[in-house]
């Protein structure tokens, strides 16, 4: 069969970084074709320069047995090629029908936008794709993270393509979602022909969907995988360069240890209700659910993002009635946000003030800063949590993805912090990453930190918690410990 | 279910007039306030003296709503004001040009300054605070040097003055409005009624956003300024019409005056978000201030503070009314 | 003695943009021609002191052989006049004068005589008094308020005939044109209404004519703008106040260069306040037009 | 391993003087051109000259810097600027104090207004460019009912208008560089040595990671409102004591020059990058500009353009050279 997309020796470098070094790719009509590599190794380049947003030095490409050569965004959709970016980029203000069908030709009537159109072929394609009913003219911004990157799913399967391209699509999906979406990509592949590129960094996800994976390492290839050739341990090592050893929590018994934070019966309108917990001294302690269950709400609220209306948080016998992030703060407790672009790294602060910035908040205004101090700091909490950084005088836009997850931690820990609070601690991060947070978060709690953190990827918590508490339409289900602890309960709990 | 089809219901008032309705009812409040203050405040002579008013700020505000809303703004849009009557004068007045011809190269002039802007802005990405600072600078120079210093007075009579400036329709309407509200239908259009609209909102929300769907953001900033200096060219026929002089220093801090107008209609500097009619309510609101203050008898030298009041109150409001609305 | 030495000498206005400088700097270059003198006319374009201070530095850096400038304040350019003329380069006030500054000499009348004299001009129009609108483009400044203060003062020594009210309106005509017409709606018993300078001034003049007020209020401005030259043309304004700037610019530049030239001491002129009215005002006009008034 | 050394002395220097370099480069070959256009450029008389200009403009400049990159900018400076000179001047004038305790009264008068911005923009966080417009206005109101529109002049010596303004040490030296040199130092420990200037940069740079880090934000930004104002209040006593007068419209267009003079000098109108030596080098260039230019003899009407043009010139390569930076 005639390729569809085929990619040769495509190099690009921004600057003096070589983000792809002679990159080849091939793709087939009905064919899903996963990409891999660590953070940084150049997948979303790849993925930008293929849809015509960004240029390339060398190389060539043919699509559809033709040479080709996209000038912009628009030229490479023309041809058939819609691409899902990592970004999630949405227009805020816009309604979710307009961000669906954004673009150079956005569906008109007599030069008019035909919203009736839009609106009506927007409930179409959710009930197709994802078989749920929405309103098309909530402004976006309004919307989950969830619901954003499924309009942003929606929209690129709604474009009649040849070829689609997925870069990180289910970073902030439940379970079930992803099992419709993955269901819709099978049937369009099947029913209409359509090849898809599809990037993630979940292992499982890659080998239940691709029919081969390509994997890249430093901008280069170093390895392609058939179907049959799938195993995680060897695309695992294909991605890291060396064999990773994931480790479980070894459940330690620590319902003796004093007890670091209590929830008693908090609530917060419209997002959960009568939610108590608490948890011990150097215990990990999960929160799960779906999206939409509180999950997100009740651990930042823990950090006072925003404080809960009713009941009280109890950190280590102080009572906070209302927690705000300065007492929090005082109170030892550490927060990592969801969202690290957002809310995490400062993008024109070197890594060393980036790392430094807690210390920096809770000294006095007019304390002298003396940047070495903290390029000391910086430079110990590399070695200590293995942060590739050649400089900490780099700015931290410098780092790959996952080093930069490392510098948000590192940012806590050079404070010492009696409890940490992660939301989503490894979206985003690779494989290697990933499990080298979980080595980080398993010493800190060995070493007394209490960790309390939420995360959308069930698996990740069953391997890193002691126990987890289930929530469910904003109410707590249950919590699971011990033997309770499996893939089962927690499904279970997570969606009766 | 429930809870989000209650939500959709709110959100589907919103995007027809909920936005404006807040200026709006601000604007008749303080019709009301002075109309108490001032017997003379409610009379039809007063009520198109106010829109005369507005229709000069009014054509420039609702345009740079536009350029706002794309993410950008222009602080030359006083001095490209000026260049159009200079050139136009100094056309008809050392150069023979019969008005017509004269009027029409003062707006291409007008247009070209806009280009330039749009040009400098979208090609630099330099930030446009900076980059249409010093291109007041220049634009000004430019008026100030082609006529020398002087203002320059229409002594002929055509039918241009009548039609841009000095007719009253059906006995008592002054032209000027009839521009305005073409001007307003026009954009209006133009900004909600159209594609190019939907990408203008989509690119002040989310420049990348828009760039990665496929809009050439670029060019729609470009044409966002030259529709702005459409409008102050336009704005500036008019008022040479109207007073049959111009002079190299007119304009000077209507930029300003026009960004405000937007803003207190509810539109909002970081982009994306904004209305015509909003900012039609916004001019307006700013021109009754004015005028009600004369009315009541204001001491001259406390007027522009009590504007920069109504500004920050109308601002707020604003604020607090579409923050309580988005964030339920 | 030397072959003829080209003198150069520099005119500081405190605002190059305003249009009323526009024939001060026409007579002082046609004086450097006259004479064969360098003339450079500069300053800041808004009205700024201490910008204006800096201008006058930067003409001592240079070692100029003579300054001519307005010092719209009594005390601001004491030092710097001081510094002018201990280096040798003497220093002429025009058209706005600070006597404390140690100036040679000052030509021209000042703002607040000019005030005074659209005072008088107004109780000569409205023997009676009565209520009077006072129009001005912007609050607070200088040169404005000076004449301002003159008007008033003549207006209360009237013992009370005249009530009257300022309004200021922006240096947009459009914009002055409106508020003056509303503030005219607002109190019906105004008998007259005149600008203290040429934006208000036309301003005053459209709405004249636009609702036919000719006679029925009185209507007078500043400086010798075609607007209001052809509204005293047409009756719709009785007068206008000019203070002959042409005349400050070329004595200045004059003194300076017979100071230089014959060590002639300078001495104060008074370059008169002609007020404009229909009597002569076809005349001004064509000078108006060739920019020596 | 190689590679990345380079990479880090590049780096390095680009923390310590990188930015600024650029900046530095143009302020010399500026002076370059004017030397060679005119010989009076380099004298000491004229350095001084300069550097006279740049104190006053440069003490709220480096402010505004600080505020800028703090992600907000003060249009009301300039009236704050007017108010504490107004201030002032009617205590010593109209109420008899001596001038040392007016000054004082002045000084927290201008800190107040800074307060007022600050608090008026960081709890109702409306955006800073319609906030401080508005505050503009009224407090240029305050400053033309305090005074009447009528200037003051202070005719008693004391040695505080020799301290401010009028000393000359050394000989020669105007006593205003040496307040400008200490307020630099103050301004560039305060920004670049301090805990507090680190979080200055954080909360320009992100605020809301900001916030997460524990840094209170809101006071931040309220603080750099006042240093801004507190830059506005000194520089007014300086302008006071040079000149011995006030007028209430002093100072009007003061903000935009702050603003442009720091823009020019590398500080992102976003927040989150500047510093106080490129906008130290920025005002001295504007001053550079407009002096070299009355040497020139450049015709009046043209001399803004002049400087508009250069200040366009100067943040297009500003731009340019830190993109290719950033992005390395
Ligand atoms: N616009 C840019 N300017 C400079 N460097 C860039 C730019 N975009 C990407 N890079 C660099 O190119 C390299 C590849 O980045 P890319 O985003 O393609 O990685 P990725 O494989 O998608 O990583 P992730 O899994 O984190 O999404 C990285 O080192 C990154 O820092
Ligand atoms: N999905 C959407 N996103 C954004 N705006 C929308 C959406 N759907 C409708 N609108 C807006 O709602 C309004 C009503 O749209 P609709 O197309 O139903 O009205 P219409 O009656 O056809 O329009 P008109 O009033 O111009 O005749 C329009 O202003 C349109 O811009
Ligand atoms: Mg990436
Ligand atoms: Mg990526």
């Amino acid at each position: 069969m005639q390729s569809l997309l085929s990619v040769q020796n495509i190099s690009k470098h921004f600057g003096n970084i070589h983000a792809l070094r002679n990159v080849s790719l091939d793709i087939s009509p009905k064919e899903i074709i996963g990409l891999a590599g660590e953070n940084g190794a150049g997948k979303s380049t790849l993925v930008r320069i293929i849809c015509g947003a960004l240029s390339y030095d060398s190389g060539e490409m043919s699509y559809q047995g033709k040479p080709y050569k996209p000038h912009d965004v628009s030229n490479a959709e023309s041809l058939g090629i819609s691409v899902f970016h990592q970004e999630i980029p949405i227009c805020p203000h816009l309604s979710i029908a307009a961000n669906v069908f954004l673009g150079p030709m956005i569906p008109s009537q007599r030069g008019r936008p035909d919203w009736k159109l839009m609106n009506n072929r927007c409930i179409e394609l959710y009930r197709k794709f994802l078989d749920e009913d929405i309103d098309p003219t909530v402004p976006i911004g309004e919307c989950s993270a969830a619901e954003q990157q499924l309009a942003l799913l929606v929209r690129v399967l709604s474009r009649n393509a040849k070829l689609v391209i997925l870069d990180e699509p289910t970073t902030a999906l439940s379970a079930p979602e992803v099992e419709r979406l993955f269901d819709s990509i099978r049937r369009l592949k099947d029913e209409q022909g359509i090849g898809f590129i599809f990037v993630s960094h979940l292992l499982d996800e890659l080998m239940e969907l691709s029919d081969e994976i390509f994997v890249l390492r430093d901008g280069e290839n170093v390895g392609h995988l058939y179907k049959a050739e799938f195993s995680a341990k060897e695309l695992s090592r294909l991605i890291a360069g060396r064999s990773i050893d994931e480790r479980h929590r070894i459940a330690k018994d620590i319902s003796d240890a004093e007890i670091a934070l209590e929830a008693k019966s908090i609530s917060l309108s419209k997002s959960y209700e009568d939610i108590s917990f608490s948890v011990h001294k150097g215990e990990v302690f999960g929160i799960a659910g779906l999206q939409g269950s509180g999950r997100s709400e009740v651990i930042s609220s823990l950090f006072g993002l925003p404080p809960p209306d009713k009941g009280s948080v109890v950190i280590r016998g102080n009572d906070f009635g209302r927690i705000t992030i300065s007492r929090a703060i005082a109170a030892g407790v550490g927060y990592l946000p969801e969202d690290r672009k957002t809310k995490g790294i400062f993008p024109d602060l070197n890594i060393a003030k980036n790392i430094g910035i807690v210390s920096i908040s809770q000294s006095k205004d007019l304390t002298g800063y003396n940047e070495e101090d903290y390029i000391k700091v910086a430079n110990n909490m590399a070695t200590k949590l293995s942060i590739k950084i050649s400089n900490p005088r780099d700015y931290i836009s410098a780092l790959s993805g996952g080093n930069q997850q490392k510098a948000m931690l590192a940012r806590w820990l050079a404070l010492s912090p009696s409890i940490l609070v992660l939301n989503e601690p490894t979206r985003g991060v690779d494989i290697a990453a990933k499990a080298e947070i979980a080595k980080i978060i398993f010493d800190m709690a060995g070493a007394g930190c209490t960790i309390i953190m939420a995360s959308s990827e069930m698996e990740e918590l069953l391997i890193m918690c002691d126990r987890i508490l289930v929530m469910n339409r904003g109410r707590a289900k249950i919590i699971l410990e011990k033997e309770s602890l499996t893939k089962e309960n927690l499904f279970f709990y997570a969606m009766s | 279910m429930n809870k989000s089809a209650t939500k959709n219901q709110k959100n589907k008032s919103r995007i027809v007039l909920g936005r404006d309705i807040g200026v709006l009812i601000a604007a008749i409040l303080i019709a009301v306030f002075f109309t108490i203050a001032s017997p003379v405040f409610l009379t039809a002579y007063n009520f198109f003296n106010l829109l005369r008013q507005t229709a000069q700020l009014g054509i420039i505000a609702m345009a740079m709503t536009m350029l706002i809303i794309s993410g950008e703004f222009d602080l030359s849009v006083g001095a490209i004001y000026a260049v159009t009557g200079v050139v136009t004068g100094i056309l008809v007045k050392n150069m023979g040009f019969n008005i017509w011809p004269a009027a029409l190269i003062g707006f291409l002039t007008a247009l070209l300054l806009g280009f330039v802007n749009g040009t400098l802005i979208s090609t630099t990405k330099i930030n446009s605070f900076i980059g249409t600072l010093s291109t007041q600078m220049i634009f000004r120079g430019i008026a100030m040097v082609l006529s020398q210093g002087q203002p320059i007075s229409f002594l002929q009579s055509s039918i241009f003055f009548d039609a841009f400036g000095r007719a009253e329709l059906f006995g008592n309407i002054p032209v000027q409005i009839f521009w305005l509200l073409a001007w307003t239908l026009i954009s209006f259009y133009l900004l909600h009624r159209t594609s190019f609209g939907v990408k203008v909102f989509a690119t002040g929300d989310n420049r990348l956003a828009a760039d990665l769907s496929g809009i050439k953001t670029m060019s729609i900033k470009k044409t966002c300024f030259m529709i702005t200096s459409a409008a102050a060219g336009l704005s500036s026929l008019i008022s040479l019409a109207f007073l049959k002089t111009v002079t190299p220093t007119q304009g000077s801090g209507l930029e300003l005056e026009a960004i405000a107008a937007g803003v207190i209609g509810g539109t909002s500097m970081s982009g994306g978000v904004g209305s015509i009619l909003g900012t039609f309510i916004g001019t307006f609101i700013m021109a009754e201030v004015r005028t009600g203050l004369v009315l009541m008898g204001t001491d001259a030298y406390v007027q522009d503070a009590f504007v920069g009041l109504v500004i920050a109150l109308a601002v707020i409001i604003n604020v607090r009314f579409s923050i309580s609305k988005d964030r339920t | 003695a030397q072959a003829q030495k080209r003198y150069k000498f520099v005119v500081i206005t405190h605002a190059t943009a305003v249009p009323f400088f526009v024939p001060v700097r026409k007579g002082a270059e046609d004086a450097g021609k006259l004479i064969g003198a360098d003339v450079v006319y500069t300053g800041p374009t808004g009205f700024d002191i201490q910008q204006q201070v800096e201008f006058v530095k930067s003409a001592i850096a240079q070692k100029v052989d003579g300054i001519a400038m307005t010092m719209p304040d009594a005390n601001a350019f004491n030092a710097v006049v001081k510094e002018a003329m201990s280096k040798g380069i003497p220093v002429i006030a025009i058209n706005a004068d600070a006597p404390e500054s140690g100036r040679l000499a000052y030509i021209g009348q000042g703002n607040y005589e000019a005030g005074r004299s659209m005072g008088m001009q107004i109780v000569k129009l409205l023997p009676n008094g009565g209520d009077v609108l006072l129009t001005t483009h912007t609050a607070g400044a200088e040169n404005l308020e000076d004449r301002i203060r003159g008007i008033k003062d003549v207006l209360d020594a009237q013992g009370g005939k005249f009530k009257y009210r300022v309004v200021a309106t922006g240096t947009d005509m459009v914009r002055a044109v409106s508020l003056i017409s509303s503030a005219l709606q607002a109190n019906p018993n105004i008998k007259g209404m005149f600008g203290v300078e040429e934006v208000t001034g036309s301003a005053i003049a459209q709405i004249i004519e636009r609702d036919r007020l000719k006679g029925k209020v009185m209507a007078g401005g500043f400086d010798l703008v075609t607007d209001e030259l052809v509204a005293i043309q047409k009756g719709n304004m009785q007068f206008t106040i000019d203070q002959q700037p042409y005349l400050q610019g070329f004595q200045g530049v004059m003194e300076l260069y017979l100071l230089k030239k014959f060590n002639l001491t300078p001495c104060d002129i008074n370059t008169g306040i002609a007020p404009v009215t229909a009597e002569n005002v076809n005349e001004v006009m064509k000078l108006a037009a060739e920019g020596y008034r």
